[in-house]
């Protein structure tokens, strides 16, 4: 099915360039079409109102940080219990200062808060976008957390993220002071 | 239409209305007025009348420190990681002791704290422990006034005191 | 007659012209992230005009407990009791999510017995999560009553959890390749005692609250959402059946070995009020818990003796690839986006799709125009969880 | 003159009136929320102790239950409910994740590792979630702490 999709969507649109991404089991894994990013808009717009495979629902959006480039999933549903499809639209994000995509709340509703939820966990902003802000972490919040190399603040407006006194840090270094004690004791022996 | 049109309604629908809302709410009202009689009182008095908890309930970590040969397999599986095992090696010439199925222990057990404010009493521990000295006991009573309580040494004396306070299954 | 719900401007505010001069602004106020209709930790602000909301914006993430940055770092058996903490009220509908992912990148083979005694597990979870619902949904509209009857049902099912898997709310139970321990024929027959009370139960809960005619007043009409409006904003489960259009994953997608069973889906028809209003997403849970009653006592006629647990490696490494599987729960369409690396211990990446986090971002399109009493109805119907939220 | 039989039959008293009229704050935060509920339910009765009026504003409860997660995010509000409510106030801490952060301590960047560092907490009620009855006996351990406390006896005599 990816096959024939892929080769629709660069057919209608120019410079797409939609390559399937085939798994060798389908049984186990999802294959998927990777686009170009700057076409994304395009593309979603077309398989929503093209009449012979149409997806007429995003079901989720969801980001995937590979160290070397970020990945943008969405995951496109037809609510027709006559014809029900699903299709894995990726899209991938190489610049980690400031990543942007252009967002598809133009064509599908629900992409208002699952795209701010990607722009909250890993950074990538969305282009027109009605209300580009955290959603999940507050708003003065630094950093974005499910980035791989992401490291959490020291406090957050007076309370400590870690504390030291609660993270049983004696417990863990019980083996360490016993080995101390017993080299004080042979010391003290000689 | 959410705010709702204001319209005149006549006076059969006015008192069908009202004699529709006084009905179905009465026959609610019957419903719960039949528990008075018809249904057997379902609250349980906690402190007098205690519920008999199943077998596998999971309530507090217990640990038999005498059977553990500190695998620290337990420790491993945790997936919120508040379990602290320390152990030592035997000095050589030492007799080696055996637990209840016939496991030999060959380290000797110097630590065995689980914190239980962290704990998620998910059980995965209880699965792993090779030689089923760490299970999960009934005992659900043990609110403290201080955090710090609630870090259990299971080598500490009072520990064995509770032991034999709670019904062991 | 006017547009209920153009999301671009807000209401205008109908003053009649005597107190025009009277220059009186939209009021803010905070359905706080403490409040007793919204079901946990969700604020919403609302702009009012004297009793009735111009506009709503949702404001989520007051439990957002970093869940997925967790996943990268826990084995795979480790994940399980993070995934119950999800949607706590559905607790086996996640587990068994999340273990048919993992299933199906592994290729395991479960047993038939541990794939009848999943299903017959997360029915019963259904409907303790709808009389949840229902309970909660009463005392939101303010009767007392139905919530305490349905608590007291949903103990019952909440003991046989604890029988079985030994917790009574995160159970750590429907583990990768088949189940923790087995249900004793004692167990069996005493769910199917169960399903016969539960049966009047339901008979008696529509007469105490479905049509009584205060809740009906309080719940038809309010809070319309069309079929268009649902598939728009990716809305499933008894919202989008609520709203009139027949999909049920179980139906339309079958996983596990749901095509062997038969039931029906319950779908808002607007005997009382209109399709997509409060009262039909209601009627429609009401429905579901009768439908899963039949879906237990089917899969207990095809019980029959087999080991529970299939065949999984000892540590488990999991081949480079991703997946993503989606299964009904009771708030709607779950689904888990699993990324892994070759012969990695634990996810890549697992990211949780959902149904309470869509359902919620059609408060902004439903609210225009409503009184606050019906928005808090509006709320309540749409009966989200907010672990299942801010994850 | 300190521990006379006057103030301490008067202490006992006010003591008796006030440990077993304690009203909770509907304050559910997640999953323990649930089972505080099943505790106010038919069941495992909380009204038995005075406790099952949940008061849905601060003011008029004296007693906040916070039962769930506390995020960094929901930490400043939980601080503001507890300075509105009424002078003799008390806090039960349920859970593993109110106690010390539970599960979530580990990576949970945004989750505040025990209430404890923005609330005064009077018992701690661990489990996750504790069971009704974990929760009625904490409770109870609540009522043991009012039941001696010394009201009248450190008030009125200034140099005790």
């Amino acid at each position: 099915m990816h096959k024939e999709l892929s080769d629709l969507i660069n057919r209608n649109v120019t410079g797409a360039n939609a390559v399937a991404y085939l798994t060798a089991d389908a049984k186990k894994f999802d294959s998927s079409i990777t686009v170009e990013t700057s076409h994304i808009y395009k593309v979603v717009e077309f398989l929503k109102t093209n009449k012979t495979t149409s997806f007429n629902s995003l079901h989720c959006i969801s980001g995937v940080d590979y160290t070397d480039y970020m990945e943008v999933c969405y995951m496109l549903t037809n609510y027709d219990p006559s014809a029900v499809r699903n299709l894995t639209l990726k899209v991938r994000v190489t610049d980690r200062v400031n990543a942007a995509i252009d967002s598809v709340v133009g064509q599908f509703v629900s992409a208002d808060f699952l795209e701010r939820e990607v722009y909250d966990m890993f950074g990538i902003k969305f282009n027109n976008h009605p209300d580009m802000r955290r959603i999940l972490c507050p708003d003065d919040w630094e950093g974005f957390p499910l980035r791989k190399d992401y490291v959490a603040q020291k406090d957050y407006n007076g309370m400590t993220v870690y504390p030291d006194n609660k993270m049983n840090m004696e417990d863990r270094e019980f083996i360490v002071r016993q080995n101390m004690i017993k080299k004080a004791q042979a010391e003290k022996a000689q | 239409m959410n705010t709702q049109v204001h319209h005149t309604s006549s006076v059969k629908e006015y008192f069908g209305g009202l004699w529709d809302g006084i009905y179905s709410s009465l026959k609610g009202m019957w419903i719960t007025f039949r528990y008075v009689w018809a249904v057997a009182p379902v609250s349980i008095e906690y402190p007098e009348v205690r519920e008999v908890l199943p077998e596998r309930a999971r309530m507090r970590l217990f640990n038999d420190a005498l059977n553990c040969i500190s695998c620290t397999q337990c420790a491993m599986a945790c997936p919120v990681d508040c379990i602290y095992i320390a152990s030592e090696k035997l000095p050589e010439g030492s007799e080696i002791k055996k637990t209840s199925n016939g496991q030999a222990i060959r380290l000797h057990l110097t630590q065995f704290t689980i914190d239980t404010a962290l704990c998620c009493y998910c059980g995965l521990c209880t699965t792993v422990c090779p030689t089923e000295c760490l299970t999960h006991s009934h005992d659900y009573e043990f609110s403290a006034y201080t955090i710090d309580s609630m870090k259990y040494d299971y080598l500490a004396p009072d520990i064995v005191a509770w032991r034999d306070r709670i019904v062991k299954a | 007659m006017q547009t209920r719900w153009d999301v671009g401007e807000p209401h205008k505010p109908t003053i009649n012209t005597r107190t025009e001069q009277l220059k009186s602004d939209l009021l803010t106020l905070n359905m706080g992230p403490q409040h007793p209709a919204t079901h946990g930790v969700l604020r919403i602000e609302i702009w009012t005009d004297s009793e009735i909301v111009a506009h709503a914006i949702p404001h989520i993430g007051y439990l957002h407990r970093c869940m997925e940055k967790h996943c990268e770092n826990l084995d795979f058996r480790g994940v399980i009791p993070f995934v119950d903490r999800l949607d706590y009220l559905a607790s086996m509908n996640m587990e068994w999510n999340y273990a048919m992912t993992i299933e199906k990148m592994l290729g395991t083979e479960v047993p038939r017995r541990a794939e009848l005694l999943r299903i017959l597990t997360c029915e019963l979870q259904r409907i303790a999560s709808h009389l949840m619902a229902f309970g909660t949904y009463a005392i939101d509209l303010g009767a007392f009553s139905p919530f305490l009857y349905a608590f007291d049902y949903r103990e019952k099912i909440l003991r046989l959890f604890e029988e079985v898997s030994g917790a009574r709310l995160l159970y750590n139970y429907i583990w990768i390749g088949g189940l923790w321990n087995d249900w004793s024929p004692e167990q069996i027959s005493r769910v199917t005692a169960f399903c016969d009370d539960m049966e009047e139960e339901a008979k008696k809960y529509h007469e105490l609250l479905s049509m009584n005619k205060i809740f009906i007043a309080r719940t038809a009409h309010v809070g319309v959402m069309s079929v268009q409006d649902c598939i728009d904003f990716g809305a499933t489960g008894p919202i989008l059946r609520g709203a009139g259009m027949k999909w049920d994953l179980r139906k339309n997608e079958p996983y596990s070995l749901y095509s062997e069973f038969d039931f029906d889906v319950p779908v808002g028809t607007g005997e009382v009020g209109e399709p997509g209003d409060c009262w039909n997403r209601y009627i429609v849970r009401m429905r579901e818990v009768v439908e899963s009653i039949k879906i237990i006592r089917q899969v207990i006629e095809k019980l029959e003796p087999g080991s529970i647990m299939g065949k999984v490696p000892k540590v488990m490494k999991l081949p480079e690839g991703e997946v993503y599987f989606r299964s009904e729960c009771p708030r709607g369409e779950l689904a888990f986006h699993l990324v892994t690396k070759q012969d990695s211990k634990e996810p890549f990446r697992l990211k949780v799709r959902s149904p309470c986090f869509t359902h919620t971002s059609m408060l902004p399109r439903v609210a225009p125009g409503q009184m606050i009493a019906d928005f808090v109805a509006t709320v309540g119907s749409i009966d989200i969880v907010l672990g299942e939220i801010d994850r | 003159m300190q521990d006379g039989v006057v103030l301490t039959t008067l202490d006992e008293f006010l003591n008796w009136g006030r440990k077993n009229s304690l009203w909770p704050m509907t304050f559910g935060l997640a999953c323990c929320a649930i089972e505080m509920m099943a505790t106010g339910a038919a069941k495992y009765d909380l009204e038995r102790f005075g406790c099952g009026a949940f008061m849905a504003t601060p003011r008029r409860a004296d007693l906040m239950i916070v039962a769930g997660t506390v995020t960094l995010k929901m930490a400043t509000r939980v601080k503001v409910l507890y300075e509105q409510m009424a002078e003799p106030k008390y806090v039960i801490s349920m859970g593993s994740c109110a106690n010390k952060g539970g599960p979530y301590w580990q990576y949970g960047y945004h989750v505040l590792k025990g209430v404890d560092e923005v609330v005064p907490v009077d018992v701690y009620v661990p489990g996750c979630p504790p069971r009704p009855e974990a929760l009625i006996e904490g409770v109870m351990t609540l009522q043991k702490k009012i039941a001696n406390e010394r009201l009248l006896r450190n008030k009125w005599v200034k140099h005790a």
